[in-house]
């Protein structure tokens, strides 16, 4: 991936480091002047994929998230990564209100929440082995 | 240093926490201040540049004053 | 090493990273509920291990920086690494006023400060592979 400046972070999988992560992102993203928005935005959507690590990736379970974030321009890419179960069927996954936590309040809105907060979307996955959640951002798109 | 850092331990043990929510809080006026004086939305840079204090600082601040995440609704409309 | 919690950070040896390490590295120290003045402690520390791998080690071309915190009890233990230019005499670098960079103001004293601000500090280093600095603060001690 190209970009002008990169950080990479690991941490484990404790829903204490949630916020931790992101205000690291938030940090690092800081360096494009964002809107207090903006940011809410990007921390939004890394709570999400966090929580996905943590809750479904992990199962509660002490695992580590990856998180990478690169900088090109006005541009921010998040790719949040675990190495916990894996996603069957990412495509039925992205759906809204489709959840396999039925227990949990607002379930199945966690990737909707981040395709609406970033402008850019993708998730790779392999059952067994992990998956990685990237996000596009583009700072200052809307002003 | 020794000496000013045990008197200042000792009289003011203010928590970064409370600190990091006493920053949110004026960034949150500096930014109200600069909607009404510019009528758009400021930046970090423009804030923090204000307060004097690096952008990831107010940033910083601003996460400890997060209320939980509500759906579809930007946390500081 | 044991501990509770622990995350590592890597990034670019760019001046403008320099804020952004220090404020994940006070974000990660904020669980142990410090005051202020340890998190301003914590934070001078860090700036001037990062400076040091930022002029000393990459001289200004561009590498990576480690950090890893780890969190045991109230105790923090802090390392920076960089796989830079190295040190030959490390006991010698340390003492108070020691540089190899005389032009710059203050010069000589980021070890001595590093000393002063932590509660332990020790240097490992191999000329042509690297250094890493472990610094330690114990958060609630003098209070
Ligand atoms: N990192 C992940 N690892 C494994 N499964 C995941 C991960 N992220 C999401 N999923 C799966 O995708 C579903 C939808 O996720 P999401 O939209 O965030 O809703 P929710 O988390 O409320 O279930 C989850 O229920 C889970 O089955
Ligand atoms: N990470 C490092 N890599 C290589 N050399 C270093 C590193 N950190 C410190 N040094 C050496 O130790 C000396 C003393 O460092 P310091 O006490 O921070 O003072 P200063 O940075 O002002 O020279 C430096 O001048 C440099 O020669
Ligand atoms: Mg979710
Ligand atoms: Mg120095």
């Amino acid at each position: 991936m190209e970009y002008n400046n990169m950080m990479e972070l690991k941490f484990l999988s404790k829903s204490q480091n949630e916020s931790f992560a992101r205000t690291v992102v938030a940090a690092f993203a800081a360096q494009l002047d964002p809107t207090i928005e903006e940011i809410a935005d990007i921390k939004t959507a890394v709570s999400e994929a966090v929580t996905n690590c943590i809750i479904h990736a992990y199962e509660n379970k002490i695992g580590i998230i990856t998180i990478r974030a690169f900088i090109l321009d006005n541009k921010i890419t998040i790719e949040v990564i675990d190495e916990g179960k894996g996603i069957e069927d990412v495509e039925k996954a992205m759906q809204p209100l489709f959840t396999t936590r039925l227990e949990e309040e607002r379930a199945g809105m966690g990737f909707t929440v981040m395709q609406t907060f970033m402008d850019e979307l993708e998730v790779e996955s392999t059952p067994g082995k992990g998956t990685l959640v990237r996000m596009t951002k583009y700072i200052g798109r809307n002003r | 240093i020794g000496e000013i850092r045990r008197y200042l331990r000792d009289n003011t043990p203010i928590r970064v926490s409370r600190s990091l929510r006493d920053i949110a809080y004026k960034a949150l006026q500096v930014r109200d201040k600069l909607v009404s004086e510019n009528s758009k939305e400021p930046t970090v840079g423009e804030i923090a540049k204000e307060l004097d204090l690096p952008s990831e600082e107010v940033v910083m601040a601003l996460d400890a004053i997060q209320e939980p995440v509500s759906l579809f609704e930007p946390i500081y409309h």
